[in-house]
């Protein structure tokens, strides 16, 4: 974030400099202040209509990136949390829970990162162990039951690489997810957030409608994964992400993604209100149009998303 | 008569080949090393014995085509879709010419091989993964087989078996590689809901996008004795936590006692296995 | 007046209540010992915050009729089968006698009240047991009664709610009592297949039996702080193991952590809380 | 068992020691030999069919006492051991599988007991952990997709009572067992085939018909246990299994238990095999009557059963 954010920074405190001089010495600087405030638009404009793959993949890993309980908070005029898995533990790297958005109860469940070192221990950085998955599965299912649709937040560097993480089938659990998801009859609505990574981000994202906020990533492995596989060599990794195809355009044009969500200027953190709004929207328009299907016909046209990728 | 000669003086002919080997650098062609027990053996003696190592029992990379003809009756295999080739979607960097690499290399067009059989006369669709094919990962072509496959077994109500071995998902198909995960699951779930069996084989390896899709969705879960299965590949784990791993992680053994397995066979008694399985389903020879 | 004198001048009232309390045994009518801070409380002061520990907010036992109140709008609530008796269906010594014990000091008939009333306007179908009468243990009468409940929201389509809390299976009806937790998890099973919500509310203690039925298969599960909830009782696991049990072992928290409990409520919230989960399923006043 | 026994071989050795007698020594003692021999006889038929319901108990526990899998070899002519419970472990003091009886297709599912202390050790002396139940359900749930009918034997002093047992949720585990037990659209046949203790021994009981062996017990709680409840003395365990009604006969006066085993005499250790027999035969009488039953019928059988329990 750092360096995409620099020369605005930059021409922001300079802009501060100038108005400070002109109103202590009282000289009218307003011209030059025009000009450069301009100026300044047109830079933010510029840096993040451009930003380079792996400039966004930096942004959704940024500690101010929105998580999936901020916009919960702000789509939700009620949620109340559901815990565990009923077997192994409550993983905090999931959040999940039932909720009201506008008068239409949901069920939400989402990637869920730390913003503070402390919270991002606890969060495991959103990478979920196989717990974490299989109480999501028992939030779906327990969706599926009261026929209320589901939507996902994805935003996870991938799923948790340890020996725990494999003792209790990390493997199994995402296998058991994209097949019992697959069978939900309610309208699944998935949005990438941030990082998409991996298996682990599909986990939650065997849904009808997949959209991506606009800055967010969604890849088959890291930057830094393939960049070692490749070249030997973690530090390619924006080189690596160049060339996998892991943006919201990428994925568009793919047809992997249904729609991409525009951020506002900067990036969600900027306005997280305004991102939650157009989430919302996104959410309230997606449930409408799966209202008057039957089970049967959700469960079909889920089925046809998936089955018409790659042949 | 080699073979012969050691089996009686174990001992001795052991080391003087070992000597033979190092010395005279023993032409690479005959010999190799196993790599569970370490001991030399004859190459002949490991392709005869279905590649499972003569004097310890591991079971090595038996070849696709060899596996179809141990587990499927003589002259009665018909393959599925010999002709599906992968495209370079993303134009990834280099893809299509080790795709040609491979297929010059492996004479076959992807790393799976799919087709319908029978087993002691009872019919079965079977899909068999090929490492030597770019890993065995699986790209939109390996998803598309097993899918049309599934959708074979469903149409024609007969017990399927996917016998995996893999890298994992193939990166140079980026996301799409990625997507065929969720498209043979859904499969899976149709498989499923028309309560066909489904028989999952695990070889070695058995890793990744792979171990977190179909080959963890059987109804019954058969693993070969010693083979590494995991979502993450032992490497990763080891330099995400900083550790060495405790021996036998990952392998077959652990993930029965870990529950994520069924039973341990023997490759040489996996045919019998399957046919009694498909049998106690109620199958009958047709 | 004296409360206040505490809540000003903690420390001081504090030490001189101990003394008063160990010095001239002051009337245990009014003064009981919390057990978790340990501190002196004012019975009446308890009374009236619910039966929650006005200085460490440790939820004690609330009478069953009180959590009727508590949670149901006055008024509203109508019992269910008042007058179902338990029976000696084993002859076992004694068990008349303690029954008859049992209902003299609590002026209830078994360790279950039933009925339904409306929670904030919305319909629902409320068990709360009663551990004064036989530790809350489960017998004939106990699973009928849970039963005919849930049958009655079955019927009614409204929300489901046991507040929980039992020593588990009754003894003196033997083989009765164990099968009462089939009886009633397969009423819950259909209750389930009709799509109603059961909401299973945890307090202290909740243990054998009950928890290994009823109570463990709520859509979702809420605790009260602190709860001791479990299969077996800490003292009967000490034995087994011959170990200590680490503090905190089988409280809501724990349970909480290890993936069992959905939420932990404190008792002043829990009436709102239903609220909002009933509303969240659907349901609209009636 | 010894003290059981004790009169018995008392008298065998006695009746030995004249055949001896009588060869050796080349006189003719047939007579007296046939008075004990039918005497022994007497003496045996009088012991076990007047056991206590203590003694009971004691046989149930004895190491000879045959296990699930005895009766499995006996009664399956192909039988496959499935394992785990796909989430945590493989709890060995339960086991289940697919097997052939004649040519029906069966799930079989029993708690497992060792009969050496290294085996039992292993087995955990068929004290399940909640992994065990969940390893039985989705066997069980396997059956029920493929249209198998289960058999499930008892034979467990109780669910495990320990740390690892309580955090990973034994009462869950047990009460998830009765409610999906109670949804399966095939026949479930349990069979009681030494000790049926508790809440562990429901979990895999909740079936169409319950036969129990002759001289096995089924209680809710351990006679030690009601013992030291009542008396604060383990010691008085036998005066308490007389008065808990726990035998088979108790059982099926109580009409909780449809059909008694006969075991043959001594105990069903003394012939595995025709015991076996008696087992099969029942099995597959059963398995017959619900064969032109529907689903439906199946599910609502099994719920009459335990609806009218108590009340
Ligand atoms: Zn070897
Ligand atoms: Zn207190």
């Amino acid at each position: 974030m750092m360096q995409i954010d620099k020369p605005i920074l930059e021409l922001e405190s300079k802009i501060q400099e100038l108005k400070k001089l002109s109103q202590d010495n009282n000289i009218d600087l307003s011209t030059e202040i025009d000009i450069l405030t301009r100026k300044l638009e047109n830079m933010k404009t510029q840096i993040y209509e451009n930003l380079t793959p792996w400039q966004k993949v930096n942004l959704t890993r940024s500690n101010d990136r929105p998580t999936s309980k901020d916009y919960i908070l702000n789509i939700c005029s009620d949620f109340i949390e559901l815990h565990g898995d009923r077997c192994f533990r409550d993983d905090l790297s999931i959040i999940g829970g039932i909720g009201l958005i506008d008068d239409i109860c949901v069920t939400i469940i989402g990637h869920q990162k730390g913003k503070t070192v402390k919270e991002n221990i606890a969060r495991n950085f959103g990478m979920p162990h196989p717990e974490g998955y299989r109480k999501a599965l028992r939030l779906m299912k327990q969706a599926d039951k009261f026929n209320r649709p589901i939507i996902t937040f994805i935003d996870t560097p991938g799923a948790y690489c340890g020996i725990g993480a494999e003792e209790r089938g990390q493997g199994e659990a995402i296998a058991r997810n994209l097949l019992e998801m697959s069978s939900l009859g309610v309208p699944i609505i998935s949005i990438v957030i941030g990082e998409g990574g991996s298996g682990g981000a599909l986990a939650l994202g065997v849904c009808n409608k997949l959209a991506m906020l606009e800055h967010s990533i969604y890849s088959v492995i890291s930057p830094e994964g393939l960049s070692s596989i490749l070249w030997k060599d973690v530090s390619k990794a924006s080189q690596a992400a160049s060339i996998m195809k892991l943006t919201s355009n990428d994925l568009y044009e793919l047809e992997v993604v249904d729609k991409i969500i525009k951020e506002p200027l900067g990036g969600a953190q900027k306005d997280v209100k305004s991102t939650s709004e157009s989430i919302k929207k996104y959410i309230i328009e997606q449930i409408r149009s799966y209202q008057n299907l039957t089970r049967e016909e959700i469960i079909d046209d889920r089925y046809k998303k998936f089955r018409k990728i790659g042949y | 008569m080699i073979k012969k000669l050691l089996n009686k003086n174990k001992e001795y002919a052991n080391l003087s080949m070992v000597n033979n080997f190092q010395n005279n650098s023993l032409d690479e062609k005959f010999w190799m090393n196993c790599p569970e027990c370490k001991k030399n053996i004859f190459k002949k003696d490991v392709e005869e014995n279905l590649y499972i190592c003569p004097k310890c029992d591991y079971h090595l990379k038996l070849p696709a085509r060899q596996r179809i003809d141990l587990l499927i009756d003589t002259g009665t295999f018909t393959e599925f879709d010999k002709n599906l080739y992968s495209k370079n979607i993303l134009n990834f960097p280099e893809y299509e010419n080790k795709l040609n690499l491979y297929k010059d290399k492996t004479n076959e067009n992807d790393a799976v091989i799919t087709g319908t059989g029978k087993i002691n006369g009872l019919n079965a669709t079977i899909c068999v993964m090929n490492t030597d094919f770019m890993m065995g990962s699986m790209g939109a072509v390996v998803g598309e087989k097993i899918t049309r496959a599934a959708t074979y077994s469903i149409e024609n109500k007969i017990p399927f078996i996917i016998i995996s071995s893999s890298g994992g998902a193939r990166m140079q198909e980026g996301i799409i590689s990625l997507m065929q995960m969720a498209k043979t699951a859904q499969e899976l779930r149709r498989l499923s809901e028309y309560k066909i069996p489904y028989i999952s084989i695990l070889t070695d390896p058995t890793t990744g996008g792979v171990t977190a899709s179909f080959a963890m969705l059987g109804d019954i879960i058969i693993a070969e004795p010693k083979a590494l299965i995991g979502f993450a590949g032992p490497r990763v784990i080891e330099q995400t936590i900083k550790q060495t791993l405790p021996d036998g992680f990952q392998r077959a053994e652990f993930l029965l006692e870990k529950g994520f397995v069924d039973i341990i066979v023997n490759r040489k008694d996996m045919k019998n296995m399957l046919f009694r399985i498909i049998k106690m389903h109620g199958y009958q020879e047709a």
